[in-house]
């Protein structure tokens, strides 16, 4: 592709033989799609008898081309080299334009068909959401209009009614969230490093612990100057973050925050979210070759091979718990856990408790986070494949990567930490759960519920973050050493241990119930651990520093 | 051993190859340039002597007497006797100067008698032009076959330790000089 | 009529991308065509609400067969910008045996008795009519093809091992 | 002898990398030149190293070198050994008290120039207080090339503590141009020792902090234990010095060999390599360390490690000298256009990095006719092609950060 110069944009006029060619053959169309479009109203009107998707491709889009050449025309004739430019593209645009045209019409025809057809049913009593038990849009709308003054409130609730608008509406919401998400977990991360290092982080953007850190550092990317290096491979360049990132967000479809809190409910969930954060890697491996820049390859090549070996073991220790569960649908696999601490399936037998472990170390794999973040070491590979990336490009590739931490948290947290219920058995709250709306909430808050899935996801994260800022990077042959030699053997021995105690442990045996015990009491002697570890530290936090750095440190 | 004793050992086996020597405040043998990579074999594997490293090669131009010198300052160092985690020990130090003619600088590789001498004739030949023959990292060129530069780019022409030495006007379209032909002088 | 439209799409996309790949010019860029190929039949499956085919099209193929594929060629090879170069004979050869497959799977389509072989799609439990089902009826071929795949493995350890010496 | 032990424990890990099998194995990689730096995140400032790979295995790695050139011996032709000492500062940056120090005892060598009892002992106390900050830098450089971020901020945090001591006594954080022919610039300002002492205090535990954090992770003893093995006699000969030497075996310390200022009044020992298992000499009173299984004599750990002991030493030398500090004068009277004599003398003392070596030939005026500055990363990274070769693409960093050097006085 050859780029403008400056002196094409200099020169005032093109050639004005080619320009007059150029606008007679734009004038024909013009004339020919006019002709066509009157000539498709006589047969639409007297042939099909005005059926309305007839009128749209016959009459609508002849008249929308003869619009576009019209504008060709006058573009040709007002400015050169954007008509120049105009000329290189025309036969793609025109194409493009007639194939996108009827393709939409086709959909929006479609979409009204059906949403017609949904708006003749009775409002599906389908459970929209919940915090404790499931509620429909007409429940929620009833309570809404009881006080009185929710009415407009629950006016603007009725079109939750159709599907094709909550998905919109769930869609929506997913899309948010992993925004918002990242650039929370962006600016958590870095707060934590500080704390890790005796620094203090962001301060200043947006006042409180410079909360706003993340947004300005957002609008400053979008700002910057979207660099493709000469030699790169321009189409896959610019698609890779996108591929990258579309994966990581298509994962937030089967992943379940709560009992009714998924967008949509698969049968193989699990399979489907793997599916999802192994396909990102395309992105990743597609940007570090488009690149056209060594240190990108390198990082690319690391990728490839790190993901494709680190997805066994991780897919492995997943079915640990698959075993024991019995299912692939992960709501299902969450409600199994409702009963408390000891229902949780990490906690179900010893293999589930290992495989536990070995799933975390193989998802840190997974997502390229420390110590296995080979793909982009900076001592290294200089930034691996996000060498030659900056912009909004580049964000979409630290999105991708927060979207994935979040994703094999969130499966760490279904699979085997209780899913969205908290320690506490559910039924401690069945009170709550039959009463109101606002009992409910209280319910939702306590006992189970999309927070407690996030909270949990956070949690996570956190140890994600904090292994990161303390221990080295490993080496390429290392990482593959322990996938292959360490990792792999440990999921195959927890696999297939879970599945002779399927087997020879009958569930409420002594030596289940034994072991869920033992399990359950190691797992609470870890968190109280770790939490001990952490007051301690907290209050020791001044010693840790010492008497002559305090001065040192802003703000002590 | 003392330095005069080294001399004494150094003329002993090689004769004339030892011209002079200098038993001051940096005791030195003048070596003839031909006889040099013996002289180097000598000084490192006879008993004796055993200067094991070597710490630096200097050059210096003197244009006066129209010679380019350089001097390798050795060391002997000695590991510990019986005990095996003892200090090692400083048996001497020594230095050896040798002067080669300034038009024609040419002196015998030591590379693959100290493998550190490798970079530091490089330098010398960089910084001042003296040429040592059968130099492990040669290239050839305009100038003949020479040593690698090692601190200024590959195409850099001359040799700025030299004392006649005259910066470059211009290189690859950067102003060398260092008086700067400003068209507006802000003060 | 919806499920129609996404249909045409998704087929317009696997067949598009297919014939792409048999005219991309360089290496890369078909690897990245096969992707929009196998996503779309992997659309494809989830369109039938074959959920667990759909996602394990998507593991195998996109995230493991795809990636290896690209791995390869970018490792391998003279250059990783290598660009392909057919000869007319090989495009003969090549167009000769893709028609013959061509109309070998259009001949059968028309035979094939569409209305009669359909079933209804299981609501609900796939994945443990699928275990039933690999476990009881089609056993033999399951346990085939383990082994087929346990070969596969064996022998690439053993390649690796005589290559590490 | 000593040294076949040490040898025999260096294993040969890196035999089945080998070319020869890679090349013989049926899939075809393709040889690719890549270059890493003069801009590239861990080599330490304007080191280029081109390296010819095959995929993640490095076949040579050649250095290039001269990107921060600035003439310093041309310099030093031009100006008066006084004159020359900012230019000194500027060598090994990460050292400049060292730079100074060693550079101030050549000129006082040559023109025999006496110096106070109290300029001496405040030459020791700079002198290994600025070792110590050149060691925290590299310790925490060291663990930013091996991925993890965190010690190079509990490094500097330390550093720069040591850089106000410096501020108080010069004004100056980096360049110091402290010592000088003769003495010291000014005389320690008050409060100074007690400063000094409360941050030798502070200072000491934190080692072992560090080598708890990092020196014993398993990931970074995999990362860099038998990793660029350097032979004792092959170090001899290739000219290598200081931690690089000594890693490899040898007990050479100019501060105890060839002892100089007055070294020889304080009680220090010095460090060397040693096999797993081995325990290398602390001061009385901290934990004492051991060497982890899975290193040998002169790889990179070894390198890494004797920096983390040498500091240990170095706060014990500072704690003498503030302890012996005596009254008088800081600096003797020296003129300003001090007469170089007709001469030359070569003098090196022990740099953070190595040896340091100035060649000063006088020519009876006060300007020397020719300065040569012998760096030691000069030498130690000559050896780096030797080391780098059929090494993963990962131990390069490994490599290059364990032999420490500082371009400014690679290329003077």
């Amino acid at each position: 592709m050859q780029a403008i110069r400056g002196e094409d944009i200099l020169k005032p006029r093109w050639d004005p033989a080619l320009r007059s060619r150029a606008l007679r053959a734009v004038c024909r169309g013009c004339l020919g799609a006019l002709a066509g479009a009157a000539a498709g109203a006589a047969v639409a009107r007297l042939g099909l008898r005005g059926h309305p998707v007839a009128v749209l491709l016959l009459v609508v889009v002849p008249l929308g081309l003869a619009a576009l050449a019209a504008v060709a025309g006058g573009l040709i004739v007002l400015a050169g080299p954007i008509g120049r430019a105009l000329r290189r593209f025309a036969a793609p645009v025109f194409w493009g334009a007639v194939i996108a045209s009827v393709l939409l019409i086709w959909g929006v025809a479609e979409l009204m068909g059906f949403v017609g057809e949904l708006a003749r049913v009775d409002p599906v009593p389908e459970a929209v959401t919940a915090f404790g038990g499931p509620l429909t849009t007409g429940e929620l709308r009833e309570s809404l209009r009881g006080p009185g003054r929710f009415v407009l409130l629950s006016g603007l609730l009725w079109p939750l009614q159709f599907g094709v608008v909550r998905d919109l509406v769930v869609v929506a919401g997913v899309v948010a969230f992993v925004s918002v998400f990242a650039m929370f977990a962006i600016w958590w991360e870095r707060k934590v490093s500080a704390r890790i290092q005796s620094r203090l982080g962001p301060m200043r953007v947006g006042g409180w612990h410079g909360w706003a850190q993340s947004l300005a550092d957002g609008i400053k990317l979008l700002g910057k100057e979207d660099l493709i290096p000469a030699g790169a491979d321009r189409p896959l360049f610019c698609l890779a973050p996108y591929l990258a990132f579309v994966p990581a967000l298509c994962g937030f479809i089967a992943l379940p925050f709560g009992a009714y809190w998924v967008f949509r409910n698969l049968d193989v969930g699990l399979v489907f979210v793997l599916a999802m954060v192994g396909v990102e890697v395309i992105g990743v491996i597609l940007g570090g070759w488009a690149s056209n820049n060594k240190w990108s390859l390198y990082g690319a090549m690391r990728e490839a091979c790190q993901m494709v070996s680190y997805e066994i073991p991780m897919g492995m220790a997943l079915l640990v718990v698959v075993t024991a569960a019995g299912t692939l649908n992960l709501t299902e696999i969450g409600e199994l856990q409702k009963s408390g601490w000891a229902s949780w399936l990490a906690f179900r037998n010893p293999f589930t408790f290992v495989a536990c472990f070995l799933y975390f170390v193989a998802a840190l794999a997974s997502c390229k986070r420390a110590p296995f973040d080979l793909p982009e070491a900076e001592s290294e590979l200089v930034a691996g494949f996000m060498t030659e990336y900056s912009g909004f490009r580049w964000c979409l590739f630290f999105f991708a990567e927060y979207a994935a931490m979040f994703i094999v948290s969130g499966l760490a947290t279904t699979l085997f930490l209780g899913a969205w219920y908290s320690p506490l058995p559910v039924r401690w709250g069945a009170v709550l759960a039959e009463g109101g709306l606002l009992s409910r909430a209280v319910h939702g808050l306590v006992f189970c519920g999309p927070l407690w899935f996030v909270a949990k996801c956070i949690l996570l994260i956190y140890v994600q973050m904090w292994i990161r800022w303390t221990l080295p990077r490993v080496r390429i042959d290392q990482v593959l050493y322990a996938c292959v030699q360490v990792l792999l053997p440990l999921t195959m021995l927890a696999l297939l241990g879970q599945s002779l105690w399927e087997l020879l442990v009958p569930r409420g045996s002594a030596l289940g119930l034994a072991a869920n015990a033992i399990t359950s009491a190691i797992g609470a002697v870890l968190v109280m651990g770790a939490v001990g570890a952490a007051a301690y530290g907290r209050m020791n936090r001044r010693r840790l520093v010492g008497s002559l750095a305090v001065e040192h440190l802003p703000g002590a | 051993m003392s330095p005069e004793q080294i001399a004494e050992i150094l003329k002993a086996r090689f004769g004339d190859a030892v011209i002079a020597a200098d038993m001051g405040a940096h005791p030195q043998v003048i070596v003839a340039a031909g006889h040099w990579p013996e002289v180097a074999r000598f000084l490192r594997d006879e008993p004796a002597l055993g200067f094991n490293m070597l710490r630096s090669i200097t050059a210096v131009d003197r244009p006066a007497e129209h010679v380019l010198e350089a001097l390798y300052d050795l060391l002997a160092m000695t590991p510990p006797e019986g005990a095996p985690d003892g200090y090692w020990t400083a048996r001497h130090a020594f230095a050896v100067r040798i002067r080669v003619d300034r038009g024609d600088p040419h002196i015998p590789s030591v590379a693959h008698v100290w493998p550190a001498a490798d970079w530091h004739e490089r330098e010398a030949y960089d910084l001042l032009g003296i040429v040592f023959d059968g130099h492990p990292d040669s290239v050839e060129d305009h100038d003949g076959l020479h040593p690698r530069r090692i601190l200024c780019p590959d195409d850099w022409a001359g040799h700025p330790l030299r004392k006649d030495y005259v910066f470059p006007i211009e290189y690859h379209g950067i102003p060398g000089t260092t008086e700067y032909e400003t068209p507006n002088p802000v003060h | 009529m919806f499920e129609a439209f996404v249909f045409y799409l998704l087929a317009t996309v696997a067949v598009g991308s297919a014939v792409a790949i048999v005219l991309a010019k360089d290496i890369v860029r078909a690897a990245v065509w096969l992707l929009g190929t196998l996503g779309a039949v992997a659309g494809l499956y989830f369109l039938l609400a074959a959920y667990f085919l759909g996602a394990v099209q998507l593991i195998v193929y996109v995230g493991g067969t795809l990636v290896l594929i690209i791995f390869g060629v970018m490792l391998t090879g003279r250059s990783p910008w290598a660009r392909q170069r057919p000869s007319r004979w090989e495009v003969l050869a090549a167009a000769v045996t893709c028609s013959l497959l061509f109309g070998t799977v259009v001949g059968e389509m028309m035979g094939a008795g569409w209305a009669g072989s359909a079933r209804p799609t299981t609501k609900g439990q796939t994945v443990a009519e699928l275990g039933r089902e690999l476990l009881t009826t089609y056993l033999v071929p399951f346990e085939a093809v383990s082994v087929l795949l346990l070969v596969v493995m064996i022998g690439a350890a053993y390649l690796a091992r005589v290559e590490r010496r | 002898m000593a040294r076949d032990v040490l040898l025999e424990s260096v294993p040969d890990l890196r035999a089945d990398l080998d070319r020869e099998s890679m090349a013989a194995a049926d899939v075809r990689t393709e040889e690719m030149l890549v270059n890493m730096g003069p801009q590239h995140p861990s080599t330490h400032g304007v080191l280029r190293l081109v390296l010819r790979t095959d995929g993640e295995l490095v076949l040579d790695a050649v250095p290039h070198i001269g990107y921060l050139h600035r003439c310093a011996e041309k310099i030093g032709e031009n100006l008066a050994p006084y004159q020359f000492i900012p230019k000194t500062d500027r060598l090994d940056y990460l050292a400049a008290m060292n730079n100074n120090h060693v550079f101030s005892l050549a000129v006082e060598r040559l023109a025999g120039v006496e110096v106070p009892e109290r300029a001496r002992y405040i030459r020791i106390i700079m002198a290994e207080l600025n070792r110590i900050a050149s060691h925290l830098v590299s310790f925490g450089t060291y663990g930013l090339d091996m991925g993890a971020f965190t010690p190079f901020l509990y490094a500097f945090r330390e550093r720069e503590m040591i850089l106000d001591l410096f501020e108080a006594a010069c004004g100056a954080r980096l360049t110091y141009s402290y010592i000088t022919i003769g003495g010291v610039t000014h005389d320690l300002p008050d409060g100074f020792v007690e400063r000094c002492r409360e941050f030798l205090d502070y200072f000491e535990p934190k080692i072992d902090e560090y080598n708890r954090l990092l020196s014993y992770n398993q990931i970074f003893i995999k990362r860099t234990g038998c990793v660029g093995v350097i032979r004792p006699d092959e170090a001899i000969a290739w000219g290598l010095t200081g931690v690089c030497l000594r890693a490899s075996g040898v007990r050479w310390d100019l501060r105890r060999c060839l002892p100089y200022e007055i070294y020889d009044r304080f009680e220090f020992e010095v460090p060397v390599g040693l096999p797993p298992g081995g325990v290398p000499p602390v001061p009385a009173g901290v934990p004492a360390p051991k060497v982890p299984a899975g290193t040998c004599v002169g790889d990179c750990w070894n390198r890494y490690f004797l920096r983390m002991i040498e500091m240990y030493w170095s706060v014990a030398i500072v704690r003498q000298a503030l302890d012996g500090l005596p009254a008088g004068d800081y600096r003797s009277k020296v003129p300003r256009n001090l007469k170089l004599p007709e001469g030359e003398v070569y003098f090196e003392g022990e740099n953070p990095r190595g040896q340091l070596g100035f060649l000063i030939v006088g020519d009876g005026s006060p300007i020397p006719y020719r300065v040569k500055a012998r760096g030691p990363s000069f030498c130690n990274l000559s050896i780096a092609r030797r080391i780098c070769r059929n090494c993963l693409l990962a131990d390069i960093p490994a490599i290059i950060g364990s032999i420490d050097v500082v371009m400014g006085e690679v290329d003077r």
